[in-house]
């Protein structure tokens, strides 16, 4: 039925000069339809019969939710202290493919590889966030210049090691991707093979913690929050106003290359590649507003899009949804959670009418 | 206090200029083209023995170097004439070497430079508009991205560019009034609701494109391109004319659009009002004038700007509407807005800078340039942060940029 | 791309067999005017054929390859089509989860063993048949019939990215062009591409970036250019009109001159990658359950490559020139003239 | 034009900020509010001037009901105001601040600035103001800023003219010019309300005095009463209005600057090779017109500017050179002039900001957490010692007013380990209870033994705390006389004159 809606939805694009208020109720139509789809795909699907299999979603929704939590963390870390850190692409780029390096080349018992891959990881992203936060305390250039550009730079950094075989490229090989990471620098799945989640969403949890923490009751957050709320003030009240933006960048740096490291190590682990980012360096973005850059709201938003995400496979293959529509089912939401208000407008105007 | 960097970046710069002379010396003729060969007057080529320019140019640029320093130590700022001909020539030095062997059109490197740009220039211009009412609007690739869509299928079906012009600035505007519904109405960050917005726009063009487009790509998505339009006179003028003036009807309309946008800010009440509204909007307030209606007219009228760029894409980079054929050209004109401290001038100049760039790139690489072409594309991004760490330095946003306004 | 236009009402009829195919594409989706689509187009014509719907799903990053697979394994797929080697882990993975089902995987060999480096010229997992194309032997005969067409003795090409799918192109019309100038004894000189590194847009989208790589290459005083990547060729084709020149473009993958009847003025000639006829074989055998795992490589042998007629250039292309290249297809068939590329080394 | 306010309530949130206050101002009059930090006074004007909605009450001019929708219609009616917080747009000239929202235009909507320059410098000559009208207004001086706002209400030839606190930044003579300038405009038959904290002004130009506190009105006053009744009907309270201090008991030389010299990017010298001491147990106040180097002095010398020389010397150690933070740690004690940029986090919280300069060490920290048991506990503490009125210590420090806000910044500073205590307009913009307490607190320090340097523009603050007095001109010194000099020579000498019977 609801693929019939969405045949619907097609057959009134295709007239949809000639008559735009059916396609869009089409379009509102298939949305709502593919809230039942949304929520098989990212929390339960009661469609099977086997528990495991009922859960499945959410572990999956987990596991998406890992890299944007992660990432959110460190854009989040950025808005507390004024910065708008639109870097995650190419830090998560930088972080995914040092990590992979580590994973790939190295050869180590898991208890030291793996982590070495992670910190390795973690460490080249915070620097290349650490730049952008050094440039605007050195020269005042604006994060949101620098963070933009150094994507670029991160990207084609990766893909030039990625044709050097001393570098990412596997060898013999021509195409623009790693080897795959060696089994001890793998992030171990949490439920066995049979789920997908791995050891990465745990890490994501364990930097909301350790964000909150450090936000909440650190000295060092105590600062990032002053410096964000009132630079000058906090330079009168001795704080350092530039040396806090670098460190700022720097933590937002290697929590965004966490999701980056979660991204080589974890989701896929058959190698670095140009694209291992998948949007997530921007989805952070919205993750960590949504959040209020708050640990905890960033870890509520994050399960969200996790859950958006995971949801939006079963959306696509089983309701015939096409991936872009998927898109805009994803922000429409977004949009209306952000602004309740709208919201209660929208449905209170029934009730005004009724009365 | 003078700083010390211009002396510094001048010296560093030429310093790096002498290395690549010494270390890869070449050997052979650099010919300068100074007109295409549709120009009506067609200046001859210029053919110079590549290493001894350069050096000669070199050691312009010295001069100019030691000149810095010496203002630097009678506590004076570099003259702008010393940075205005240490550049010339050091890019010149640059490009007799680097072209060394080859053919470099002098009006392509210029031409293409704003072509590349113009889309940035609309950009940035709808951003520095919406910024300087106090909403920030990172929505700006989304509105590129629908006012090509737009302008793609209105010119398709209407047969007529111009109105593809038209329903570019009407789908930019759209997303505006998107924006502001919910930035300035609901008080949603408005990074928030810009960021979605593209998100949205993308999933949007996309299945249309998909849907509609593909298979109605002869009626709908096949729009006669905007063609180049020579001005009279203006357009025969050796070197300047080939390069201004031999342009497309959306380049000239972007020179109004530039000077009209920089006037209208500065020197009208509209402008001023747009001004108060984004830097105090409770003054503004306070004397009357309606904040959130000024914003709303603001914003609506940069997303028609920013629109008529997302035009450029489909009438006349390549005739036709492809999916996310912006390519985060958006958020390269964000940076502009920055770089060019939310002035229309200085923000077209850092598009402009940006376009130099890129086409710069292009050409060194169609030459034959050594540097792999992964860093060769790399250039654009790296010379604009050198720039900005450089040269702009600090920037100050409109103080309630950002900021949604509500009274109590 | 016909095909999206009568999918619309496929969803309510019932399947005429219980066969499913399915298709997989990369962040490039269907539309892109390259394989994905050309894969979709095949795998499209082989469901309609069969009366059987075509499930079709998108991916927008990496991440989604292996949920996608996952997915489609789900529905019930027969066989799956993965578009792009940037699926080639991810086809692995599943084909070895699922040996029941059928993987066609293009543009990679899916070789490369456990550790990913140890090569036996077959997929790793049994049920994945790759589909492969040495596009380079066309490109070879496009490079020469740009040589012997130039007037002013220069050719370029440029590419959206340098992957190798996109350079084996550059590659192969640089050798061929080259081939030409040393057996007429001729200057030919290949701008864009120097057989390692050449001229890229920075990515697929036709955009201004496309058109000015374009406009610089014609400046350099090119009169047959070839872009490689996508609807990068748009910007090909708007550099052409702005220069007010008589330049010619070649188009790459399916004959431009069929998919784009605004490029009929100036395409002479494409580079044809069959991707659409064999994997439109591969589902149908599959659909026939005479499904084969041999890694396909296209060839001009087999005419999994090729080149286009030359169309509206037919005329103007000098006489001896079909005839020339049929000799120097015959030369790459059996050997005598060797082509390299990232697939042969 | 006459203004009648009946029953006018507003609620900001639980708060009741105006409680059912009905007020009458007749044309010709002059019509003083008095009342504590936070009684209500802005709030009352601001819903006049159609900024709020009241919640109840209504709003009569000449006898008719006015319904505002918003600050346009009230500018209509007739009313102008001068804002306690400047509605000035920083990066815009006097001129174009003025013409906004009225402006006269040209062809096709250019502005036209030449009329709008005219406009001022007419204005200005009418009451004798020297502004330019093309100056910047972030480039003024607060008392021209000021003016800046008065141009702005009386371009629109108002007829009830509203001025809350205009004098909290003008220095002496400023303020007897706006006194003189108020005097003239009801002299030409307009309403004015004037809010003030300072007595001696009410009771220069008062004709009616409106008391209210608690956003209640408690009663009207009699312009001839004198300072004491009026400060104990303010604050419902006997007040002392002059600090008792004994007599300084100075130790040795603790604080020694010479040669210092500040110049800032411009190149400009704001601060011309001065030298001064300050002894342990001592009042230095610098006096001085505001933007004759007082600022900058201050910032040197907490390691605030980049560009100076000279030599700072507390307790015998070397500041200049020093980060902020080595200073502060050397246990200077700051009140900065601009308390909501410089002073507080207005998003934080009073126990967030109470701990704002000791955000490194103990009390308030170990390893590298914040101790938030013992800084709430010190906040609650301080909210009473220094009858802080706020909700409690998790309030906002944004939400407290002015008066309220300054005491958390006293009380931070006053509540370290102080070696050196600078403070900078301690009671700007204070209620005299409030003021009362913040001097007996700076008299306390000193009276430990702390140097102190006070800098302030208001004359009656300096003859109240000083021990000597320091005046500046241009950044340079005029003298360094003795605390009980008379006004009248301190006001010359502030002006860069120095009269020839003074000691240095
Ligand atoms: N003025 C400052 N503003 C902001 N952060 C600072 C400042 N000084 C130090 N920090 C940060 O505090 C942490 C501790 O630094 P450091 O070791 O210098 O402190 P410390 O040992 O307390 O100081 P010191 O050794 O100078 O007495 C570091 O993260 C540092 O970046
Ligand atoms: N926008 C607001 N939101 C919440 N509370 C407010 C707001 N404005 C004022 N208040 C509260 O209303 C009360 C009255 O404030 P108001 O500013 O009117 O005092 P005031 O008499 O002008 O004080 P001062 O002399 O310090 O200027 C105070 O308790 C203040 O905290
Ligand atoms: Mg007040
Ligand atoms: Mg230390």
């Amino acid at each position: 039925m609801i693929a019939a809606t969405d045949d619907a939805v097609r057959e009134s694009a295709g007239y949809l000069f000639a008559a735009p208020t059916d396609f869009f109720a089409a379009v509102w139509e298939a949305v709502w339809g593919a809230y039942t789809a949304l929520f098989r795909g990212a929390v339960y699907n009661d469609r099977v019969d086997d528990f495991a299999t009922q859960i499945r979603p959410l572990t999956e929704t987990l596991k998406y939710s890992g890299p944007l939590i992660a990432a959110g963390l460190g854009v989040g870390i950025g808005f507390r202290a004024g910065l708008f850190n639109i870097g995650g692409r190419g830090q998560m780029l930088l972080a995914g493919a040092a990590a992979g390096y580590v994973g790939f080349k190295l050869d180590l018992p898991m208890i030291v590889h793996l982590p070495l891959a992670i910190v390795v990881g973690m460490a080249v992203a915070a620097l290349w966030g650490g730049l952008a936060g050094l440039l605007k305390a050195r020269t005042g250039a604006h994060e949101v210049i620098t963070t933009i550009m150094l994507n670029w730079v991160a990207y084609y950094l990766v893909l030039w090691a990625l044709k050097q075989s001393y570098l990412l490229q596997t060898p013999g090989s021509a195409n623009p991707k790693s080897l795959p990471m060696k089994d001890t620098a793998i992030l171990p799945d949490l439920l066995g093979d049979r789920f997908n989640l791995h050891l990465g969403f745990l890490l994501a949890i364990v930097a909301v913690a350790v964000m909150w923490w450090v936000m909440n009751r650190s000295t060092l957050g105590y600062r990032i929050r002053a410096v964000g709320e009132s630079p000058t003030a906090a330079r009168v009240a001795g704080i350092d106003v530039g040396r806090t933006y670098v460190t700022v960048m720097l933590i937002a740096g290697a929590l965004v290359g966490l999701a980056g490291v979660n991204q080589t190590l974890g989701t896929t682990t058959s190698g670095v590649t140009p694209d291992l980012d998948a949007g997530i360096g921007f989805d952070a973005i919205t993750v960590a507003l949504l959040g209020r850059s708050r640990p905890l709201g960033i870890l509520a938003a994050g399960l969200l899009f996790g859950a958006l995400k995971a949801g939006g496979f079963t959306m696509q293959t089983s309701e015939n949804i096409s991936v872009d529509l998927v898109l805009v089912v994803q922000s429409l939401i977004v949009l209306f959670l952000a602004a309740p208000p709208l919201v209660r407008a929208i449905f209170r105007l029934p009730s005004k009418e009724a009365k | 206090m003078v700083s010390k960097k211009t002396p510094i970046i001048v010296g560093v710069l030429t310093l790096a200029l002498a290395i690549i002379l010494l270390r890869r010396g070449k050997s052979g003729d650099t010919t300068f083209r100074l007109a295409r060969d549709s120009d009506f007057v067609q200046l001859p080529d210029v053919v110079l023995p590549g290493m001894v320019s350069a050096w000669v140019l070199l050691i312009v640029c010295a001069v100019m170097a030691g000149l810095s320093v010496l203002a630097y130590t009678r506590t004076r700022p570099t003259p702008a004439w010393v940075l205005a001909v240490f550049a010339f020539a050091w890019m010149a030095g640059f490009l007799c070497w680097a072209a060394i062997g080859g053919r470099l059109s002098v009006v392509s490197l210029f031409a293409s430079a704003i072509a590349l740009a113009v889309p940035l220039v609309f950009g940035a211009l709808g951003g520095v508009l919406g910024e300087r009412a106090g909403v920030v609007n990172i929505a700006i690739e989304g509105q590129l991205l629908f006012g090509a869509f737009a302008a793609a299928i209105t010119a398709s079906t209407t047969g007529s560019p111009w109105a593809g012009l038209i329903a570019a600035m009407v789908a930019g505007a759209l997303i505006a009034l998107v924006l502001g519904l919910f930035a300035i109405t609901y008080y949603v960050d408005q990074v928030i609701v810009g960021v979605v917005l593209n998100v949205l726009v993308v999933g949007l063009t996309n299945f249309f494109f998909r849907q509609v487009l593909t298979p109605n790509a002869a009626s709908l998505n096949s729009p006669d391109r905007l063609s180049v339009i020579p001005i009279p006179v203006l357009g025969d003028i050796p070197l300047i004319g080939p390069v201004l003036f031999r342009q497309t009807p959306l380049v000239y309309l972007l020179y109004g659009i530039v000077a009209l946008v920089a006037f209208a800010l500065y020197r009208t009440r509209w402008g001023l009002r747009v001004r108060a509204v984004g830097e105090h909007p409770m003054a503004a307030d306070t004397v009357g004038i309606k904040v959130n209606r000024t914003r709303y007219r603001t914003i609506l009228l940069a997303g028609a700007i920013a629109g008529l760029g997302g035009a450029y894409f489909s009438l006349v980079s390549v005739s036709g509407f492809n999916r996310e054929m912006t390519g985060g050209a958006g958020y390269i004109a964000l940076a502009a807005v920055i770089f060019g401290k939310w002035d229309p001038i200085r923000a077209t100049l850092a598009a402009l800078l940006f376009g130099f760039a890129s086409n710069l790139q292009g050409v060194l690489k169609v030459l034959g340039s050594p540097v792999p072409s992964e860093f060769m594309l790399m250039l654009p991004y790296v010379v604009t942060i050198f720039a900005v760490a450089g040269l702009v330095g600090r920037s100050r946003p409109p103080a309630a940029d950002g900021i949604p306004y509500r009274k109590e | 791309g016909e095909e999206p236009a009568d999918e619309a009402n496929g969803g309510n009829e019932p399947a005429a067999s219980d066969f499913l195919p399915c298709i997989v594409s990369d962040a490039g989706g269907f539309d892109d005017k390259s394989f994905n689509q050309l894969g979709y187009e095949g795998a499209k014509q082989a469901a309609d054929e069969f009366g059987v719907e075509l499930k079709p799903v998108e991916s927008n990053s990496e991440n989604d390859y292996a949920p996608n697979l996952e997915s489609l394994v789900a529905e019930g797929c027969d066989v799956i089509v993965t578009v792009g080697f940037a699926l080639a882990a991810a086809t692995k993975e599943s084909a070895a989860a699922n040996p029941d089902i059928e993987y066609v995987l293009i543009d990679d060999s899916a070789d490369g063993g456990e550790d990913g480096q140890t090569f036996d010229g077959k997929a790793d997992q049994p049920n994945i048949k790759p589909l492969l194309y040495d596009t380079a032997q066309a490109a070879f005969l496009a490079g020469y019939a740009a040589a012997d067409f130039s007037k002013t003795g220069k050719i370029g090409t440029y590419g959206g990215m340098p992957f190798p799918t996109v350079t084996i192109f550059m590659d192969g019309f640089k050798q061929g062009a080259e081939y030409y100038a040393e057996e007429k004894g001729k200057d030919v000189k290949v701008v864009g591409w120097n057989g390692k590194d050449g001229s890229f847009t920075g990515g697929f989208e036709a955009n201004e970036a496309a058109t000015n790589t374009a406009k610089q290459i014609i400046d350099q005083d090119v009169d047959v250019i070839l872009p490689v990547g996508g609807p990068i060729y748009e910007g090909a084709l708007t550099a052409i009109e702005d220069s007010g020149k008589d330049i010619a473009m070649i188009g790459v993958d399916a004959d431009l001159y069929e998919t784009d009847p605004n490029t009929q003025e100036v395409v002479l000639t494409s580079i044809l990658k069959g991707m659409k006829v064999s994997t439109y074989e591969a589902v149908k055998a599959a659909g026939e359950d005479n499904f084969d795992f041999e890694p396909y490589v296209g060839t001009l042998e087999n005419d999994g490559v090729g080149i286009a007629p030359f169309h509206n250039f037919e005329d103007q292309v000098s006489e001896s020139l079909q005839s020339e290249l049929d000799e120097v297809k015959a030369g790459i068939i059996d050997g005598s003239i060797p082509v390299t590329s990232y697939l042969n080394q | 034009m006459k203004l009648e306010l009946r029953g006018i309530t507003k609620r900001f949130g639980s708060v009741v900020a105006t409680n059912r206050i009905s007020l009458t101002v007749e044309p010709g009059e002059i019509h003083c509010l008095l009342g504590e930090n936070g009684a209500g006074k802005s709030t009352l004007m601001n819903v006049l001037y159609g900024l709020y909605p009241a919640d109840e009450g209504e709003i009569l001019l000449d006898g008719e009901v006015q319904h505002f929708t918003g600050p346009g219609d009230a500018m209509e009616a007739g009313i102008g105001m001068v804002h306690q917080h400047f509605m000035l747009i920083p990066v815009f000239s006097v001129s174009e601040n003025v013409m906004l929202g009225h402006e006269a235009t040209g062809f096709a909507g250019t502005l036209d600035l030449a009329a709008a320059r005219e406009r001022v410098r007419e204005i200005s000559e009418r009451f004798g103001f020297h502004i330019d009208p093309d100056a910047l207004v972030e480039d003024l001086p607060v008392g021209v800023q000021q003016r800046v706002e008065i141009i702005k209400a009386l371009s629109r030839d108002a007829e009830l003219l509203v001025f809350d606190e205009p004098t909290a930044v003008l220095t002496p003579q400023e303020t007897d010019e706006l006194m003189e300038i108020m005097r003239q405009l009801k002299e030409a038959g307009k309403a004015i309300v004037f809010i003030t904290h300072k007595l001696r002004e009410v009771r220069a130009v008062a004709d009616r005095i409106t008391v209210i506190r608690l956003g209640k009105v408690v009663g009207e006053a009699d312009p001839k009463a004198t300072n004491a009744e009026l400060a104990s009907l303010m604050v419902g309270r006997p007040v002392e209005l002059v600090v008792h201090k004994g007599e300084a008991q100075l130790g040795e030389d603790a604080f020694v600057v010479e040669d210092l010299r500040v110049v800032d990017a411009a190149g400009h010298v704001n601060v011309d090779d001065i030298s001064f001491t300050v002894r342990a147990g001592e009042i230095l106040a610098v006096a001085g017109v505001q933007g004759n180097g007082q600022t900058e002095l201050t910032e040197a010398i907490m390691g605030l500017q980049d560009h100076v020389t000279g030599s700072i010397r507390l307790d015998g150690k070397e500041l200049r050179g020093r980060s902020v933070r080595k200073v502060l740690d050397a246990g200077v004690g700051f009140i900065p002039e601009d308390r909501q940029v410089d002073g507080l986090v207005s998003s934080f919280t009073i126990a967030e900001n109470l701990m704002l300069n000791r955000s490194f060490k103990s009390p308030f920290v170990r390893r590298g957490a914040v101790r938030f048991d013992v800084l709430r506990e010190f906040a609650d503490e301080k909210l009473k010692e220094y009858d802080v009125r706020a909700r409690d210590i998790d309030s906002e420090a944004g939400e407290l007013s002015g008066g309220n806000q300054q005491k958390v910044v006293v009380a931070r500073e006053l509540s370290r380990d102080l070696r050196l205590l600078i403070a900078a307009q301690p009671t700007r913009g204070v209620d005299v209870g409030s003021i009362e307490f913040i001097h007996k607190q700076i008299v306390a320090t000193r009276d430990r033994g702390v140097p102190v340097l006070v800098v302030s523009t208001e004359l009656d603050e300096v003859a109240a705390l000083a021990d000597r007095i320091m005046v500046l001109y241009r950044g340079k010194i005029v003298g360094i006389v003795p605390g009980d000099t008379p006004r009248e020579t301190l006001g010359l000498m502030m002006t860069g004159e120095r009269p020839k019977d003074v000691v240095a």
